[in-house]
């Protein structure tokens, strides 16, 4: 039953997820990083893009020899491209919380949020936060609610999102062009941050259902 | 076997195996001779392979086997020019005519029975200038017999045989006009063509039986139920006896030029006596007046004197339809087998 | 020159032994249809019941209905041997007539109803089917050779020109590949999909990679257990059945998951 | 043309072709018919025959088919009675003799042929094995006694020499139908042996025989048929004999055939005695020969058990 | 150590196997030689003998004598090969492809029971039964078919002992032999070629004609050439059957025919002594040489077309 | 030799050099409303970006087919694979497109740069079209030149991209936080849009090399 | 239990026929390493070499040299024999001896060598080799039935099972699965990448998709023509061949583009 094939397939699977994790730690660290204005966990987070990004190519190189070596059809073939899809989501992910902890670096040692958006970044930061956890658990149990309950999140962060573009563009916002690039771009990173995890549980969802993504 | 324990163990007697070859004509005999012979000795075994005269003369001058059976004597000649090597070597040969048997013309004819022949006609048949049954030459021999307009066939020996040479014989001596073709075992080349070969008596029977309008010459004691052909002899028709072929004998003398053990009679085929056949043949029991392996000797005079017997000659005659030799000629051949050693 | 075939609850028997049971399917004209599944789930009898080979075995028979546009192939008086012209069928192993050249291979089966053609004719015939087999490059300069003097993948395509020279309908192909290296396979395949324009083409093959590659549509047929029938379980269009069969079975089987 | 004028005249072709078809058609099912008969009528042909053999040597053989005939000789019998128990077990011996000889000679030639000989001297044995194919019987006969009589003198009879003059005739059979078994074992087989680092004698030992054995088994069985029955070689070697002889390397032996034969062709006054024999002796013969092939077919039925599923 | 002595034995055993069997084939052509120089020894004095004092030849020449008999031995062995050719065939044909499976193996034991029978009891019923049986069929033959030369003749004859029931016993002998042979060989025919046939829209015997037959030629040829080398050596049935006269004649129905060699060799030895014996020892080198031809050109019959044949 | 297997690829190429052609029209088209601030072709963009996707979910489709149905090995995998991702990258490219031609609708009918950056946008606008004409032409061909021409584009596009974040920081930037916003973002577009084009060129080059992208 | 095997300049003769040219090449121990080519290439020939069943073949013969841990096979003085105890073989078609049981099949390379064994060290052989080939389970129950009463990829298991019953240091496989269905294949892969922990496997195959899942390193033969000697074109670790093979042939031919 093509034991090497399944041990393959499941390696394929937990590099995914220790991926999502690395992702998920990272994120954590940018955010605290950025919250705190920590220019050293800052630093970490930029050093543990490194990793994650070789830990993305070599599940990309898995799923190549994968596909050149055991020609897989149906649900594995779905795995495997979806592998292919999602590590480069996740890859794109991590470069988001790099993308947050150079900002913070950038800055430091300002903080980088304006009062006025504080709690808003902190809320978009938790939502995150969430949604990669549950990314996490998506990739482990491929529970469809779990790819809902992302796009809810996700939902929430567009709002967010929104409402930093309101705040910036409200005449009561007062603060420097540094500040409001700044604003806009991580605000920009935590909703494209949110969206790859979105298209990362479209890709579950394909893979459950062979329903490749109409968008 | 069951029929090989030893019936009665006490009776002192020979013991050995003998070993003869010839004759297949005799073969019948042989089987009642040796019955009579192993049951009287039983610690003798006689064997005969009925091979074939030729074989049993060659096989007896090689000394492959102890006596021969022999439907016609050696030649002179042969006996000068062959050693035989079961013999001593300044020994004669001893020739015995012990099995004498007539020679049937059987014919299968629906509803007949008999017919009378006299030899002309015989050989006219037999060499295809008579091929019908109603041809004159036969009717006028046989008033009151309804004969077809069949035509007939004749069945001879497909292979060298002592009763084609003896037929032959009779045909040559008995119509010399009529008969033309030299005497040998074979049937003559010629007349092949015209009639219908088989082999071994059997073979003969068994052409006869099938062929209506056949005829052929065989083994009187074969004929059975077929037809069978009164010669003519003198002026009157004898069908054949045992009796009638015994009268034969009687009637013919020895060949000259032999050694005293060598009993080769001339037949008098031509013979006018009244109730004889002419029409016969004489089997010949072949030995060494000197054996070799004296052992031998003794068996062989034994059995020798065994078939010359009155009750060996009654055996064959019983078994193989043979005619018992007469009492005149037995002293001969006794007188003879005294001469084994 | 391609049929329609509906094959309605068909049951197949060897004997009594069911050997595949109520099999309903339509194939298309002008595709190629594939016949899937494990060892002795009956991929092989049943394709050997659209041209009536099945009941050369003897004892073997068959219910239910296989219509050809429309026309029962078991009706009665219809004759086995007309059928078979109509649906041609080549084997697992090459075949081609040993003490045959190669030109008398292809013309094999037309000389059965046609003894008298003109050697025109039959050149005609012959030249049109090798082609039609992609064979006749390799062998037009020796037509006179024994049909065995040809590699593996050449007989295959020898025994596709055999069939295909009497005109049928419908082309069965029983394992046509499985005894064939590589690139003849790949050759054949070619051939197939060239073919597929002209004829009604079933293929039973193990390769999946092969059903894959060459159909239009695959069946999956299975067997619950030696001594049950073997059921169609999947009929679907190609690319459905390997990237997402609706039958967990099916997905098992094509993904090597099986047994 | 246009187009409808196309496919018009396609059709009116196909019709045609049809229409030829169709009475081409009917004539080659009447011939296939026809052959089913004449095929079938062959095999009536063929039955015919066997049907009236049977039924003459048993109606015929029954007669003195009793207990006295398997328990007696001729010695000393003269007309009624007697037996063939002589000649049963002179056949059996003389039988046994010469495949105790062929056999192992027809089937190591047989294994040289097929696992050894190259070349030439294959070349010639396979032919010269065919030729020997149509030694008359006869001539076998006469040459194993030319050469016994070379070396015991011309008295020689034993039943020895009739069983070398009948291996003659065997080997060739023995070595042809094993040579076919021998084929047959797949080379699969060998080289599975070999690989396992097994020498070639013990391959062709213990692997090739045993696989084959039942085929060479009815081969040798169907030797023997062809041989039990000679009659012509066995006069000349093994001669004619009345009683019963044990040794085969010493005097006459009587074997059944020769007993046929002879009690056919020498036939007593009254014949029936010796007739009745005669059939008797054949349908022992024919017995014995039929237990022999179906001994023959149970032994390959039993070694072909364990390929029986395959 | 031990494995090495164990080495050395196996390497021994396996020169010692090959060399016995090289023995035993070697054997067969000793023994051959050895018959052919017996032949030739004993034999080529009867062909050089003295017409005049060999009795046998009764003043022929020995070619004159010898060539009848040839001609008979070929005559009777084609005929038979004749009539058993197309039954065999036939029977194989009706086992293998038309009787229903399960008595098919039955009718092969009963076919094969044929071979089993001894020719003394062919002999026996050909004599017996055959002849008288088929005597009938031959006189109707004889006076509607006379105008042809098979069936011309002086008379015909009344027992039916002719060149042709002799013809037909040896038929029934060889019958089994071949369709032995032919049986097996038909069976072995490749499932797929019948089937390739059968998909083609063959009818079965068109089947038979295109698959089995020509898979099986060569070996029906050699079962042929089988039978034909036991209808030339037989004697037995031939010489109780046969009516043989010694002609050279194609006629079937008379009593006038020529004889077989082996036939002639078993009824002229038991009275043959002398040089007759060489002479027919000689006709026995004859018969020998003439089944060396006949099987050397069966073999190159078979080999001629091997590119063709079904064996690859 | 696998004719259909060989029509297949060379549609899947052709599928990508469409799809490219497409973005190359889109954001041609993109660039000139943004510039002109011309709302109807910028709703054009807007409306073709469907055209896009659908575009490049055919080609992952057929892609996927291909791994399904004909177990594609060696350079014909690397195609495959490539063309999934490649497809991806079009597709944010197209996503990129518009964007940008969403900035210039949501302005309308002001124009969104500021003149200090006019200049710099018209060169990003010009290059990035460079680029994206150089990506068809690099699929069409498949010349790593022309791969190594985009990433010499696409350090000319980083050069502007920080140059916009240098003016705007600037001390002399004196435009709203909306303007602000804008310009950010658009730069940013441009920035990404470029760096897909690298990323295409990438997996040309892996392509012919069979090198899988170490970053 | 497992050897390295270095071929060195190895030509192999058939009479006077060069069938495989100069090939070198290393060949790990516990590793599989796969021989791929088209046919006729040379693939049979030359892994028939490596345990000197070429020699069976008359008239064979071969040049350079095969070293086993050093030791050259084919130098003099050393039996074949010998050598195939250690370097075991498996073949196409599975062949188990039809005359012996279960039992006797596994046993019978020490049987046959008429070596002596105790009942209880032939049953634990038995078994042991018959867990090594992972079909112990399956017949356990019915060691005494004839080996050819098995499935064809069960007899092939018991094949394998008979081969490493003779504890070799080497395991070749000509074309091992050729002859089986899918799962059955299937089955003998997985065994394959069992045994590769004991042994030196090398496997002969025609098919891409196995060699490129079961081996570590592939072995691609080609031949320029016919009458041309087949020689080693690449050899690699299995998935540079099947991703990124450095010549180009070796790519056409992985990816069916060959021909
Ligand atoms: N001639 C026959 N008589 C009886 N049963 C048969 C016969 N041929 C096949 N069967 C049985 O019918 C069933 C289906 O066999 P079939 O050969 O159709 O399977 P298959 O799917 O073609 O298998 P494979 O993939 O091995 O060719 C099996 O159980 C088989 O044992
Ligand atoms: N016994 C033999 N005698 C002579 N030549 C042979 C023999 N066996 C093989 N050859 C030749 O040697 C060459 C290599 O054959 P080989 O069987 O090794 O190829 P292969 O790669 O195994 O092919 P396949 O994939 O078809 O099994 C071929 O040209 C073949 O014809
Ligand atoms: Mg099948
Ligand atoms: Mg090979
Ligand atoms: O005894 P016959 O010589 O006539 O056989």
């Amino acid at each position: 039953m093509r034991k090497v094939f399944q041990a393959e397939m499941a390696s394929l699977q937990d590099g995914l997820i220790e991926l999502a994790e690395l992702v998920e730690k990272s994120f954590t660290k940018a955010t605290k990083a950025f919250s705190k204005s920590d220019v050293e966990m800052a630093e970490f987070v930029i050093e543990a893009d490194n990793t994650i990004d070789a830990a993305a190519v070599e599940i990309d190189e898995l799923a190549i020899e994968i596909l050149a070596r055991q020609s897989p059809v149906a649900r594995d073939l779905r795995t495997v491209v979806s592998a292919l899809r999602i590590s480069a989501s996740l890859e794109r992910m991590g470069d988001m919380a790099e993308h947050i902890a150079e900002l913070a670096r950038l800055r430091y040692p300002e903080k980088v949020a304006p009062k006025a958006l504080k709690n808003t970044f902190t809320r978009m930061g938790d939502a995150n936060k969430e949604i990669v956890r549950m990314l996490v658990e998506l990739l482990q149990t491929q529970d469809l609610n779990i790819a809902n309950a992302i796009r809810d999140k996700d939902d929430l962060i567009d709002e967010l999102h929104v409402s930093v573009f309101d705040t910036v563009l409200s005449s009561n916002w007062q603060h420097s062009a540094a500040t409001t690039v700044d604003a806009t771009l991580i605000s920009r990173y935590h909703e494209r941050f949110a969206d790859h995890a979105v298209s990362i549980a479209k890709k579950v969802i394909y893979l459950a259902t062979g329903e490749w993504e109409r968008k | 076997a069951a029929n090989e324990e030893p019936t009665d163990p006490e009776v002192p007697s020979l013991s050995g195996t003998l070993n003869g070859s010839g004759a297949s004509s005799q073969g019948k005999a042989q089987d009642a001779w040796r019955a009579g012979f192993q049951t009287a000795n039983q610690a003798v075994t006689v064997n005969y392979d009925g091979g074939g005269s030729g074989a049993g003369r060659d096989a007896f001058a090689a000394g492959s086997v102890d006596f021969a059976g022999s439907d016609r004597a050696f030649k002179t000649s042969e006996i000068q020019d062959k050693t035989f090597v079961g013999c001593a070597a300044d020994s004669g040969l001893v020739e015995l005519p012990l099995y004498i048997s007539p020679i049937a013309i059987a014919f299968k004819l629906e509803g007949i029975n008999s017919i009378n022949l006299d030899a002309e006609t015989l050989a006219k048949i037999f060499s295809g200038q008579v091929t019908k049954w109603n041809d004159p030459a036969i009717a006028s021999q046989n008033a009151g017999v309804t004969l077809p307009d069949l035509a007939i066939t004749y069945v001879f020996r497909g292979e060298n045989s002592g009763t084609t040479e003896n037929f032959v014989d009779y045909l040559k001596k008995a119509a010399p006009n009529a008969w033309t073709w030299d005497v040998s075992g074979d049937w003559p080349e010629e007349l092949k063509s015209q009639g219908e070969a088989a082999s071994e008596t059997s073979g003969v029977v068994t052409a006869i039986s099938g062929g209506e309008g056949y005829i052929g010459y065989l083994d009187a004691s074969r004929a059975g139920d077929l037809g069978t052909v009164a010669l003519k002899v003198g002026d009157s028709y004898t069908p054949f006896s045992p009796a009638a072929a015994a009268a034969v004998v009687d009637d013919s003398s020895l060949e000259s030029g032999r050694t005293s053990g060598d009993l080769a009679f001339t037949i008098n085929r031509s013979t006018t006596k009244a109730g004889a056949y002419p029409l016969i043949l004489i089997s010949y029991l072949v030995g060494c007046e000197t054996y070799v392996d004296p052992a031998k000797g003794e068996l062989v005079k034994a059995y020798f004197s065994h078939m010359a017997s009155e009750a060996g000659q009654q055996a064959a005659a019983d078994n193989a339809g043979s005619a018992p030799i007469s009492s005149s000629l037995r002293a001969q051949v006794e007188a003879t087998i005294a001469l084994i050693k | 020159m391609s049929k329609r075939i509906e094959v309605d609850n068909l049951n197949v028997y060897y004997g009594d032994f069911l050997a595949v049971e109520g099999v309903d399917m339509t194939i298309e004209p002008r595709s190629v249809t594939a016949l899937i599944g494990p060892s002795g789930c009956g991929k092989s009898t049943f394709i050997r019941t659209l041209n009536r080979m099945h009941e050369v075995v003897p004892g073997a028979r068959v219910t239910g209905q296989v219509l050809m546009d429309g026309e029962n192939l078991y009706a009665p008086g219809i004759d086995p041997v007309d059928v078979r012209r109509q649906v041609g069928m080549v084997f697992q192993r090459p075949n081609p007539f040993p003490t045959m050249s190669i030109k008398e291979n292809v013309l094999a089966g037309i000389r059965l109803n046609n003894r008298k053609m003109s050697k025109n004719d039959a050149d005609d015939i012959a030249e049109e089917s090798l082609r039609g087999a992609n064979l006749w490059k390799e062998v037009k300069d020796r037509l006179d050779k024994p049909g065995a003097s040809l590699s593996g993948g050449q007989q295959q395509r020898l025994c596709i020109a055999r069939a295909i020279a009497v005109k049928p309908e419908v082309l069965l192909m029983d394992e046509p590949c499985s005894a064939l290296d590589p690139i003849s396979t790949l050759a054949i395949e070619d051939l197939i999909t060239e073919l597929k324009n002209e004829y009604t083409i079933v293929i039973v093959t193990h390769n999946m990679q092969q059903a894959s590659r060459v159909s239009d549509r695959t069946a999956f047929f299975n067997i619950a257990g030696s001594g049950l029938p073997g059921k169609l379980i999947e009929y679907d269009s190609t690319s459905v059945m390997f990237s997402n069969p609706s039958q967990k079975s099916t997905e098992d089987y094509v993904s090597g998951r099986f047994g | 043309m246009t187009d409808t004028a196309v496919k018009d005249t396609a059709k009116s072709e196909l019709l045609d072709i049809r229409k030829r078809t169709q009475s081409s058609a009917v004539w080659r099912k009447v011939k296939d018919r026809m052959v089913t008969i004449l095929v079938s009528l062959a095999f009536v042909v063929a039955i015919i025959p066997l049907i009236s053999l049977t039924i003459t040597v048993v109606a015929n053989g029954m007669e003195r088919f009793d207990a006295e005939f398997f328990t007696s000789s001729m010695r000393n019998v003269v007309g009624e009675g007697g037996g063939a128990l002589h000649a049963i077990i002179g056949t059996l011996q003389i039988t046994l003799a010469a495949t105790v000889i062929s056999v192992p000679i027809g089937v190591m030639t047989a294994i040289y042929l097929v696992e050894y000989g190259r070349g030439r001297l294959a070349k010639a044995i396979t032919f010269l094995v065919d030729v020997m194919t149509g030694i008359p019987s006869i001539v076998a006969g006469l040459f194993a006694f030319a050469l016994f009589a070379m070396i015991f003198g011309p008295s020689v009879r034993m039943g020895f020499m009739g069983a070398v003059a009948l291996s003659l005739l065997m080997i060739p059979v023995v070595v042809r139908s094993s040579e076919e078994m021998l084929r047959l074992v797949p080379n699969e087989l060998r080289e599975a042996s070999f690989a396992l680092g097994v020498p070639k004698w013990l391959t062709v030992l213990r692997v090739v025989l045993p696989t084959s054995l039942a085929g060479i088994v009815t081969g040798v069985m169907l030797a023997i048929a062809r041989v039990i029955g000679e009659t012509a070689p066995l006069l000349v070697t093994a001669g004619f004999a009345d009683s019963m002889n044990y040794n085969l390397f010493s005097e006459r032996m009587n074997t059944l055939p020769l007993f046929v034969y002879r009690s056919y062709v020498s036939q007593g006054t009254p014949p029936e005695p010796d007739i009745s024999r005669a059939w008797a002796g054949a349908l022992t013969l024919i017995i014995i020969v039929m237990l022999l092939n179906l001994i023959a077919r149970l032994v390959a039925r039993f070694f072909s058990t364990n390929k029986s599923s395959r | 150590m031990n494995k090495d002595q164990k080495q050395q034995d196996f390497r021994r055993s396996d020169r010692i196997f090959a060399r016995l069997a090289k023995v035993a084939g070697s054997l067969i052509l000793v023994a051959l030689a050895a018959v052919a120089l017996f032949l030739i020894f004993e034999g080529v004095p009867g062909m050089l003998a003295d017409p005049d004092t060999t009795s046998i030849f009764r003043g022929k020449s020995f070619w004159e004598y010898a060539w009848p008999l040839v001609f008979g031995t070929m005559w009777a062995a084609f005929l038979a090969l004749l009539f058993a050719v197309p039954v065999s065939l036939g029977i194989a044909l009706f086992i293998t492809h038309y009787a229903p499976r399960k008595i098919a193996n039955g009718l092969g034991y009963v076919i094969d029971l044929l071979a089993a029978v001894p020719s003394v009891v062919f002999g026996l019923w050909g004599i017996l039964v055959l002849a008288p049986a088929v005597q009938p069929f031959y006189a109707w033959l004889f006076d509607n078919l006379h105008w042809i030369p098979f069936f011309a003749g002086e008379r015909v004859s009344g027992t039916g002992r002719t060149i042709l029931t002799a013809a037909l016993v040896l038929a029934v002998m060889i019958l089994p032999i071949i369709t032995a042979i032919t049986r097996e060989i038909f069976l072995q025919t490749p499932r797929l070629h019948e089937e390739a046939a059968v998909a083609l829209g063959a009818t079965r015997w068109e089947m038979i004609r295109m698959a089995v037959l020509p898979f099986g030629r060569s070996g029906i040829i050699s079962a042929a050439m089988l039978g034909l080398g036991r209808a030339l050596g037989e004697t037995m049935a031939v010489a109780m059957v046969l009516s043989a006269t010694g002609a050279v004649t194609i006629n079937l129905l008379t009593s006038n025919n020529p004889s077989t060699i082996a036939a002639n060799i078993a009824l002229q030895f038991p009275e043959a002594y002398g040089m007759n014996v060489n002479v027919l020892i000689a006709t026995g080198l004859i018969l020998f040489i003439v089944t060396f031809l006949v099987n050397a050109a069966a073999r190159w019959i078979v080999n001629r077309r091997a590119e063709f044949s079904g064996a690859n």
